[in-house]
């Protein structure tokens, strides 16, 4: 059953949701729109655009400390970090919500990722179908659509005087307010988005890694981190230790396959030289390694990196060359 | 309580003249400010601005940074360059918002003992009525 | 669009790869949004083709010369990017008998996002005085009349005029949104060194934590080590995805060379960079 | 409250640190806890990662026996930040120990049969625990043949242990160096070169190969040249490892995780790689 709140319940209901929980939101920061926890509702921003950085950050942040070192008297403790807090993201658009659900693969597969986890169980995932798609958006393409409940506890619809409010799991049906009428009115179908040829060329990756593609690809990629830290499935890092006036801490931070060094070890080794094999890790891994462990493709087609490529590598057109440089070889 | 507010420098003194000075200071008893960590370096123009800010970043209130009086250097020129980046990382630092006070460069020979007292002496006073740097 | 520039470019670029004087043709192609452009690398007379020019195209090619060296390339340099040529001849890291330039007379840039295209001239544009590249081996289209506003520095003047404490705060909000994604450095011509100072571990010069005072300390030499050799081409801040203000900071750099050393990076090869020389008898002022 | 995080390592003790070349030390290290100290289960060709604290975290093969209860063995090379944290540490002090993680080379399939152990500098690292291993248990394994490579004859890794190694019974230790010097009467000559003069053969053989890349790429095309297959060869790969837990994806080389996939592959499972190493 759909229900229905108008926008004053909503902002009291957000409000509430202050009391208890720390809410994340779209917030407007100078000219970005990103996911932040709020102090108050009248920062949240409903209509936007696809946030400046995906809310992964709240489950695999930018930076985090793993464990703090302590020593007393010769005696090293190790002193995790631990959640504390009930949070509650808000708004975020189905493509992102796919994005966590995706990283549930690698960080909650066992050995699980305690402080994951932990965020994860923690945290009610309230989302906003999106009313409008951009240029850069391809979600239907990849498995997920504009009005897609499947990752989210409460599915929020706008419609003209409010939004529909579908409790979508036993965890949305309990943070939901009480009192809310059943929606009656008509739904909307979600906007209407072009398609990307995606399955065909996964089954083709294979025979596409030793193409000359990639070397012509890399040409222009400038190799920063833009692509994969603007994505919300990209999830490699980096850990070392940080210290600071005699503070020790293990932190670990965001880092990307573009990075130099990202694959090379101590002893000076590096299985990836060129620019175009480390511009065909970022491709491989979302969609062969990736659906290989975990049953299906690291992008949500949100966009961000098409957006965002100082460049213009776009996802979709590679999608669409490997299809031509496939097509070409079978036609041989 | 009010425990007396000692801010925290970190001195780059070139091996030849300013390292010497120093020793001098303190071999004949002039007495300077103990807020003073030394770090020896062949020549100031071995310190790179990098050195500096990473002070800075790590907390330092103040840095020095000495070396031969132009002419003297026992390098022939490597002080000249030191006048070069040091004049202009004091603005760039200043405009980042670290006052272009905190950053002082000074020539000190090594029969200077008595004014490498005296300059960190001022420095220091100079210091202490900045205050301690706001956070980072 | 100028078609007649763009044939012009077009008809060197075959000629030039026809007759294998060059490897690979760096020039812009339009982007797949249809309205903005991005780099080409055209290795193929055919490609030729593709190569467009127009207000949207800002990226700097110069900074590809860098990945290619040894071979022999032709590369699309607009006035501006001509000064990143002569910055890279004076530090030896590119030859010129290895790079043929296709110079253009430049309209001027305007803002650009992935599908998006503004009216607005970017503002180095508005106040870039290069009719024409400043070396060249050919020249596609006109020289253009400059009718350009003086530098004044106005925004760099105003931050100055802040308090020391308002400065930090400013600047540290800025850095705040960085994620050290380091598309600053990948673009810039300037960043080349083999292993960044940003990724050395021996010593340690930037912790892994992606905060404040790490940001801080990697903006400040960033800045700092391109000054006196930034050449204003600002990519750096074309890229920044959470738009950080680096021109201000380049641009700070830039004013205090020009005032204390009278130098302008990229404008004659020969020339000694500021930290690469010294007079005797100047900034007597400064020390005891 | 979940399970305890498996980025926290456990804390050990440096018992013992050893100069066994210039750059390599061996460090024998106690977990202090003594549950998991009993718990603590491991096999030849399995890792773990040492923590320095202040610096970070590296990857080490354990080149000790599980059996003998006195501590856990690492060689380690000087090599980085983690490495020479780890060398300036002092008998007493503390670490911190993750894993055991990975596979390891499965010495019980190799029962009866022929093996050729070829170690390269800290390569002959992870074959270490191998030898020790084949030596318990030497009745199960027909005639040991091991290649030990460096660069000179101080860089020879686990030297004490020779005379032991050449003792036992149908075992063969030869020794090469690139570069010799005034004592070294021993043989002067590159790993691949000693393999093709000494020409194992392949029947019924198993070779097992460490060593920097290089020496493993033209060991490898000699013991193919002597008609050894793909599957009789077996290697340790090296990659970039952070996490030892498949999560943070440095060491993704192909479709695989060295980390848990790895580190040990016969040769006709790296060639089905879609990234070479």
């Amino acid at each position: 059953m759909n229900l229905f709140a108008s926008k004053d319940d909503l902002i009291r209901w957000l409000d509430s949701l202050l009391q208890e929980y720390i809410v994340i939101a779209p917030v407007r920061v100078q000219e970005q729109t990103m996911f932040q926890p709020i102090s108050k509702v009248e920062e949240v921003i409903f209509d936007f655009d696809n946030t400046t950085l995906s809310p992964k950050g709240w489950f695999l942040p930018p930076t985090e400390t793993l464990f703090s070192v302590q020593r007393d008297d010769g005696q090293v403790e190790l002193v995790p970090t631990l959640v504390e807090h009930d949070a509650v993201i808000f708004g975020l658009h189905p493509c992102d919500a796919k994005g966590i659900a995706l990283m549930d693969g690698p960080f909650l597969q066992e050995p699980g990722d305690t402080l994951y986890r932990e965020r994860r169980s923690r945290t009610a995932l309230v989302g906003l179908a999106c009313r409008q798609v951009q240029p850069e958006c391809f979600c239907t393409s990849m498995g997920s659509a504009p009005d897609d409940p499947s990752n989210v506890d409460i599915l929020l619809t706008e419609v003209e005087d409010g939004y529909i409010v579908q409790a979508v799991t036993e965890k949305g049906k309990a943070l939901l307010p009480k009192g809310l009428a059943e929606y009656k009115g008509k739904m909307h179908p979600p906007p209407k988005l072009q398609a990307v040829p995606t399955k065909e060329v996964i089954s083709a990756m294979r025979e596409l890694f030793d193409d000359p593609y990639w070397e012509q690809l890399a040409d222009r990629c400038l190799h920063c981190n833009i692509c994969a830290y603007v994505c919300p499935t990209c999830y490699c890092f980096d850990m070392r230790d940080y210290t600071d006036k005699g503070k020790v801490e293990r932190v670990r931070s965001w880092e990307s396959c573009q990075s130099p060094g990202f694959s090379l070890t101590a002893g000076g080794y590096d299985p990836r030289t060129t620019k175009g094999e480390r511009l065909r890790q970022r491709f491989y891994h979302k969609f062969l390694y990736f659906p290989e462990q975990f049953q299906d493709v690291a992008c949500v087609g949100c966009g961000r990196c098409v957006r965002d490529c100082p460049v213009n590598i776009d996802i979709r057109e590679v999608i669409s060359n490997l299809q031509q440089v496939t097509e070409a070889k079978s036609g041989s | 309580m009010s425990v007396e507010y000692q801010p925290k420098v970190i001195g780059f003194l070139c091996n030849w003249c300013s390292y010497a000075g120093a020793d001098m200071a303190g071999t004949s008893r002039m007495g300077y400010p103990q807020n003073i960590r030394i770090i020896r370096v062949p020549c100031s123009g071995r310190v790179d601005p990098l050195f500096v800010v990473k002070c800075f970043q790590r907390g330092a209130d103040g840095v020095l940074v000495s070396g031969c009086h132009p002419g003297d250097c026992h390098y022939t020129e490597g002080n000249y360059h030191t006048r070069r980046r040091f004049t202009l990382l004091r603005e760039f630092l200043d405009y980042l918002g670290i006052a272009k006070e905190r950053l002082r460069v000074e020539w000190v020979s090594a029969s200077e003992g008595r004014r490498f007292a005296e300059l960190l002496s001022d420095f220091t006073a100079e210091l202490a009525r900045l205050g301690p740097r706001s956070k980072i | 669009m100028d078609m007649d520039l763009i044939q012009q470019i077009r008809d060197k670029a075959r000629n030039l790869l026809e007759k294998g004087t060059v490897e690979g043709v760096i020039g812009y192609e339009r982007a797949g949004d249809g309205l903005t452009s991005r780099p080409l690398f055209a290795y193929d007379p055919s490609a030729t083709e593709r190569l467009i020019f127009d207000e949207t195209c800002a990226h700097n090619l110069v900074k590809y010369l860098l990945d290619k060296k040894g071979k022999k390339m032709a590369v699309v340099v607009k006035p501006c990017d001509s000064r990143a040529i002569n910055l890279l001849l004076n530090e030896k890291q590119i030859e010129r008998d290895k790079v043929f330039i296709i110079g253009v007379g430049c309209p001027g840039m305007v803002e650009t996002n992935w599908n998006h295209k503004s009216e607005t001239l970017q503002a180095k544009c508005r106040s870039c005085q290069l009719s024409k590249p400043l070396v060249y081996d050919f020249l596609a289209g006109r020289e253009v009349e400059r009718q350009a506003e003086e530098e004044t520095y106005s925004d760099i003047t105003e931050t100055e005029a802040e308090s020391v404490a308002t400065r930090r705060e400013f600047w540290l909000e800025q850095f705040g949104r960085c994620i050290r994604c380091y598309a600053c450095r990948q673009v810039c011509p300037g960043c080349y060194c083999p292993v960044c100072f940003a990724e050395r571990l021996e010593p340690l010069w930037v912790g892994i934590r992606i905060a404040p005072e790490e940001n801080d300390l990697w903006h400040t030499i960033r800045a700092f080590h391109l000054a006196g050799r930034c050449i204003g081409c600002n990519e750096c801040e074309r890229v920044c995805p959470v738009d950080i203000p680096l021109s201000l900071l380049n641009r700070k750099l830039e004013k205090d060379v020009k005032e204390l050393f009278a130098f302008e990076a990229g404008l004659d090869p020969e020339e000694q960079p500021p930290f690469a020389t010294f007079k005797k008898e100047e900034m007597l002022e400064f020390g005891g | 409250m979940g399970l305890e995080s498996p980025f926290i390592p456990y804390l050990a003790t440096l018992k013992t640190a050893t100069q066994l070349t210039p750059d390599i030390k061996l460090l024998s290290v106690e977990l202090e806890d003594p549950d998991i100290r009993a718990s603590f289960d491991y096999k030849p060709g399995q890792f773990a990662l040492l923590s320095a604290f202040g610096e970070g975290e590296a990857p080490f093969g354990i080149v000790s026996l599980p059996l003998l209860r006195d501590g856990l063995e690492f060689a380690v090379r000087r090599i980085g930040t983690v490495t020479r944290a780890l060398h300036e540490l002092e008998p007493g002090d503390t670490l911190g120990v993750r894993g055991p993680f990975g596979n390891y080379f499965p010495l019980e399939d190799y029962g009866g049969k022929n093996i050729i152990i070829i170690g390269g500098g800290i390569g002959m690292a992870p074959l270490r625990p191998v030898i020790n291993r084949i030596l318990e248990r030497r009745d199960n394994y027909e005639e040991l043949l091991i290649i030990n490579g460096a660069r000179t004859p101080q860089d020879l890794v686990f030297q004490p242990e020779f005379p032991t190694w050449m003792e036992a019974p149908r075992t063969r230790l030869e020794l090469t160096v690139d570069k010799g010097d005034e004592h070294w009467e021993g043989r002067v000559a590159l790993v691949p070169d000693v393999v093709k003069e000494l020409a194992p053969s392949p029947d019924s053989a198993i070779a097992i190969i460490c060593g920097p890349p290089i020496m493993i790429r033209f060991t490898l095309a000699g013991l193919r040249n002597l008609g050894f297959k793909d599957n009789q060869i077996v290697t340790t790969l090296e990659a970039k490892m952070k996490c030892g837990l498949g999560k943070c994806a440095r060491c993704n080389i192909g479709e695989k995780y060295v980390c848990q996939d790895g580190p040990v592959f016969t040769l006709e499972q790296i060639s089905q790689f879609l990234e070479q190493p």
